[in-house]
């Protein structure tokens, strides 16, 4: 077991490293997320609608498009000059390197949402106080589902043929659900409903997080080993 | 094909496909400690494929490849592949690229990771990213990562490649050292003299198929001639 | 090599000096516009920060202008010390933008009853701001020195073609930002009083420019004498 | 002149051909527009905003992203194996090279909208019966404007660690413009207004697209030679 | 270094740096039609360095790179390199790649890319991906991708890395046609004997500055003491 997150951590702390090595990179983040809202805001009409109406998509959006490209990244490192033969060259559980590279996706998600949310509150004035503890734990929830899935879908991409390629449109049913939930808890929390409200948006999250990275651990080798 | 001591490495009609194309078409070999391989074999002949199946990368369509008496799967920590790719990361330093390397094989010690650079000679380089290596900087770093946690097995595809004289010589050197210590070595390569001394035996690969399996011959010289006629009869 | 740190040391005193003096011509202008300037009657003391925002604004936009012109400049000759004041003058332009983006919303509180607006002039001013907070990220994102300077030039050229689109877009967009009352084509309109001081406050901040950016480009000398230093050759 | 068009249309038939072999553009590209859509039409409160106000806004920002996406991939192809080496090396004006790349992710963003607008048009119940013609010449001017920045900027970003955020930072801000005058023009036809009404907006669409364009013909030489 | 005809290739104190390292120390060389000089040297001299800006693709930081009389940028149809990257997509096939290299390069006519095929003994492997290549055929696709417009001056850059025997001979026999037709061929290697029959002079490089330069010795044997020597001294 030791062994198994000493892989994993290597695996994680690799690509954090390729990633996040420069300054550049948090600042990058900061830029990102403002632009984010600053482009929302000039897309919507202010008469028509409320700042406040907009905050869960912009937040999911920013999310979601974080997700894809950490996910895009998470391969395209491995497959030049054949990286990914030396991952699966190492005497390690492929769970354990499943794990390093979700890891990896799941610290750039949460580090965008983090830049996002203090962000996001600033310019919509969002009523943070009532929604409380509430939305980083829907944000934290999903965005765990939504890396493992997608860590498992970029594994697959990696490997170029159609075929495997098609997989992921397939597959992207099971990305929907997550973003529902959190999309709709995350709306009701900033309506100023009580958490117990969401108690069971918050329950479908965990349960859908269990089952994925399950799904990844045990896949994760069937997809990068011939 | 025999062998004087007890099989390291023991392969049984070795089967490789690549859609319709047989690429190995049935191929016997076994290895013992301290032997030394070259493959020789004309582009294309399937050498590269072998090696990749032996190290475990690729699955056999057919045959079986046994390390020690059991699945490449389960030893992989005894093998060390050097592939035609580096398996380095362009961003990352070349201490950086070894110590993960090392850090994927098992616990790390930085005393070996400073030796590594120092038999690699790459010491001058230890903090310079990969991408900004020269190719002989690179196939050294390749190399050093390959061996880093010494195998058993050393699957050496071109290992040569790129290399100066000097790196060239302190290569055959150490794995020289290597066979010493009764590790086995199969090397792919298109010169019969690289590696030369190291060689215990030689063996050519040809659509697929052994045209040639012997002892190491007199002379680099002989067994060119003798390769010669193999790839015409 | 090492008259390089020497000739640096003197800019950055030079720099240092002249930014001095700007900051106490700053401290005049103040005093002029509080004692010697009529106080605008809808808008009372509040439109005292005129002299502030307005020159701080301009400044923004002719620091950016000028590392555009630079940094074209530096695609014909490639010449180091071009992309050198190109950066400074791009990261002075970033402080007085933040002065502006400062000002304009203290400013606009008591006038518009509200700190900020998705006003496309304010919008697109802002986005300048962004632009150039990505001019630097994208520098330290470099290091080979030719090519940070050849990229940095092209986004440099490119901002410099979107000002005119910003200092337009009062005209494109309905907008609550007041429109041009000095820089104007029917010429200033408004008292000379405070024409007066707003001028003394331009030339001011001109003064502050031109410290701050002998400052940042010694600083900048500095840092590739280091680089330099940093490694010798091998194999 | 014929030979400036020979090399580019040499160029863009070549990454068409790479992006028909792989569709690693395209789905991410397209997967990420249809996951937005989902999120906003689940996270918007229907007694709040119609649906009809939100749309414009959602649409370009969903097009804007999913472009990044895929300009994202515009010059990975070009990185592996030095590929970027061999254009270089071409006796071809850099402007045909630059044009070349641009018409290339020109087809991938029209790909994007003929995808993203339909869907939209669904989750919203958008009366593009009314926008007529109006719509559609919309989306073109602005893609090219996005294009032409988006080839210059991604043939930069692509140098730099994690380029894959750095492409965001540098290209959104330089996006908002024609975002702006696409949202705008987008809902007044949408409100069923005679495309005389949106004439400024296209025209200030026409202008930056040419602006940009030329930029890019003089800078590209700039950013891929030394 | 003086040439027996007008220079084609005409370099002045050429510096080349990365940064803080200085790769090329000012070098001089000029090279004439029917020359083919080898340049040896080891890992990380600056050789590599040297064909890119020769090239046009590494702008010199100081000294000039003239090619018959203009500078590189002008005359790119001219010149044929070989980089230690093959630039080629892995996700074309062999005849795609070559295609569109072609057109690049000026009107494409199918007769041509047949020959370049042909010549490359790749008709077999034509409508396969690179991706799927072995590295000899890859490197044989570099190869033809380098030379297929015909341009005056080859600069190859460890052009036998990966080739068989017979390919490697093919290519020697290629390259002295070249030099028969008058072409100008800059061949960097570590094997002394590969390309030996084609090469009129001998160059090598360390850190950054020639330590030898000259008419091609007696024999292979006699240029690695030469060089030898020079390394040392
Ligand atoms: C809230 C943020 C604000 C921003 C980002 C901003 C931005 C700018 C910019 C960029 C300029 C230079 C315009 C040009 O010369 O092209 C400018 C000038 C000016 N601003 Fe603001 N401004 C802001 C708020 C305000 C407010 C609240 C007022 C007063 C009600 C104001 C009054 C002026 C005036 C009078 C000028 C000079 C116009 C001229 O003569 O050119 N600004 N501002
Ligand atoms: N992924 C693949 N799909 C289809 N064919 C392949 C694939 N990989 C290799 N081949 C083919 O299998 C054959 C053997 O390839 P391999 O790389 O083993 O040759 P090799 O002996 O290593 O040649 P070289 O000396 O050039 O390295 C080649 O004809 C090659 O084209
Ligand atoms: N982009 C770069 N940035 C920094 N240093 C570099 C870069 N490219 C090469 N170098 C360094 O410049 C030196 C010369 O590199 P070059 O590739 O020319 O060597 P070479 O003679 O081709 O060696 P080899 O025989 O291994 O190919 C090496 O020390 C290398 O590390
Ligand atoms: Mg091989
Ligand atoms: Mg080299």
């Amino acid at each position: 077991m030791g062994e198994f997150f000493r892989v994993a951590l290597a695996v994680a702390a690799k690509d954090l490293r390729l990633e996040l090595r420069t300054r550049a990179t948090i600042l990058s983040a900061v830029i990102f997320a403002a632009l984010v809202l600053v482009v929302f805001n000039f897309s919507r009409d202010p008469t028509a609608v409320a700042a406040i109406d907009l905050a869960p998509g912009v937040l999911w959006v920013t999310v979601a498009f974080a997700s894809v490209v950490a996910l895009n990244r998470a391969f395209t490192v491995e497959r030049e000059h054949a990286a990914l033969d030396g991952l699966r060259l190492a005497p390690a559980s492929r769970g354990a390197l499943f794990v390093g590279k979700a890891l990896a996706n799941l610290a750039f998600v949460l580090l965008i949402e983090a830049v996002t949310v203090p962000l996001a509150v600033l310019f919509f004035e969002l009523p943070v106080a009532t929604a409380g503890w509430g939305l980083p734990l829907i944000l934290f929830l999903s965005s765990i589902g939504f890396v493992a899935v997608g860590t498992l879908l970029s594994a697959m991409a990696v490997k170029t043929r159609f075929g495997e390629l098609m997989l992921p449109v397939l597959l992207l049913p099971f990305l929907v659900p997550p973003l529902i939930a959190s999309a709709g808890a995350t709306s009701r929390l900033l309506a100023g409903r009580p958490l117990s409200e969401v108690v069971g948006w918050l329950r479908f999250l965990t349960v859908y997080d269990l089952v994925f990275v399950t799904l990844g651990l045990l896949l994760f080798g069937a997809v990068i080993d011939e | 094909m025999p062998s004087p001591e007890a099989p390291l490495l023991e392969v049984r009609g070795l089967v490789r496909r690549y859609g319709r194309t047989t690429v190995l078409g049935g191929i016997d070999l076994s290895l013992g400690a301290g032997e030394a391989l070259l493959i020789l074999g004309p582009n294309g002949a399937g050498k590269s494929t072998l090696l990749r199946t032996l190290a475990g990368l690729a699955r056999p369509d057919g045959g079986s490849v046994r390390l020690a008496g059991a699945p490449v799967a389960e030893s992989r920590r005894r093998v060390g592949y050097l592939a035609h790719d580096s398996l380095l990361y362009d961003e990352l330093t070349v201490e950086e690229n070894l110590r993960f390397a090392a850090r994927l094989q098992g616990p790390v010690d930085d005393g070996a990771i400073a030796r590594a650079l120092a038999t690699g000679e790459l010491t001058p380089q230890r903090d310079r990213l990969v991408r900004h290596l020269s190719r002989g900087q690179v196939q050294r770093t390749a190399l050093v990562r390959a061996l880093l946690h010494g195998p058993d097995l050393l699957l050496l595809d071109e290992p040569y490649t790129g290399l100066d004289s000097a790196s060239a010589a302190s290569l055959t050197a150490f794995l020289q050292g290597c066979i010493a210590r009764g590790r086995t070595v199969i090397l792919v390569g298109h010169h019969v003299d690289e590696g030369w001394e190291v060689v215990t035996r030689v063996a050519a690969l040809a659509r697929g198929k052994w045209i040639l399996e012997t002892p190491r011959p007199a002379s680099p010289l002989e067994t060119t001639t003798r390769y010669r006629e193999a790839l015409r009869g | 090599m090492t008259d390089d740190l020497t000739r640096a040391r003197t800019l950055l005193r030079v720099g240092g000096a002249i930014t001095l003096l700007a900051l106490l011509g700053a401290a005049g202008v103040y005093w002029l516009a509080l004692n010697f300037t009529p106080t605008e009657a809808s808008q009372g003391l509040a439109q005292k920060i005129f002299y502030i925002h307005v020159p701080a604004a301009w400044g923004a936009l002719v620091s950016f202008t000028l590392c555009g012109l630079a940094s074209a400049a530096y695609l014909f000759l490639h010449e180091p010390r071009i992309d050198r004041f190109a950066a400074s003058s791009a990261e002075v332009g970033l402080a007085f933008a933040a002065v502006m983006l400062t000002t304009g919303p203290i400013w606009g509180k008591p006038i518009w009853g509200t700190w900020w607006d998705w006003d496309p002039r304010l919008t697109l001013t802002l986005l300048l701001f962004f632009i150039f907070l990505g001019y630097g990220a994208l520098r330290s994102a470099l290091h080979d020195p030719g090519e940070r300077a050849r990229f940095s030039a092209v986004i440099g050229i490119m901002a410099l073609v979107l000002v005119p689109f910003i200092h337009l877009s009062v005209y494109l967009f309905r907008t609550i930002h007041p429109k041009p009352v000095v820089l104007r084509p029917e010429g200033p309109a408004l008292p000379i009083e405070m024409l007066r001081t707003l001028l003394v406050s331009v030339g001011v901040f001109t003064l502050l420019y031109v410290g701050l950016v002998t400052m940042r480009y010694a600083l900048g000398i500095a840092r590739d004498h280091a680089e330099a230093n940093a490694g010798g050759p091998d194999a």
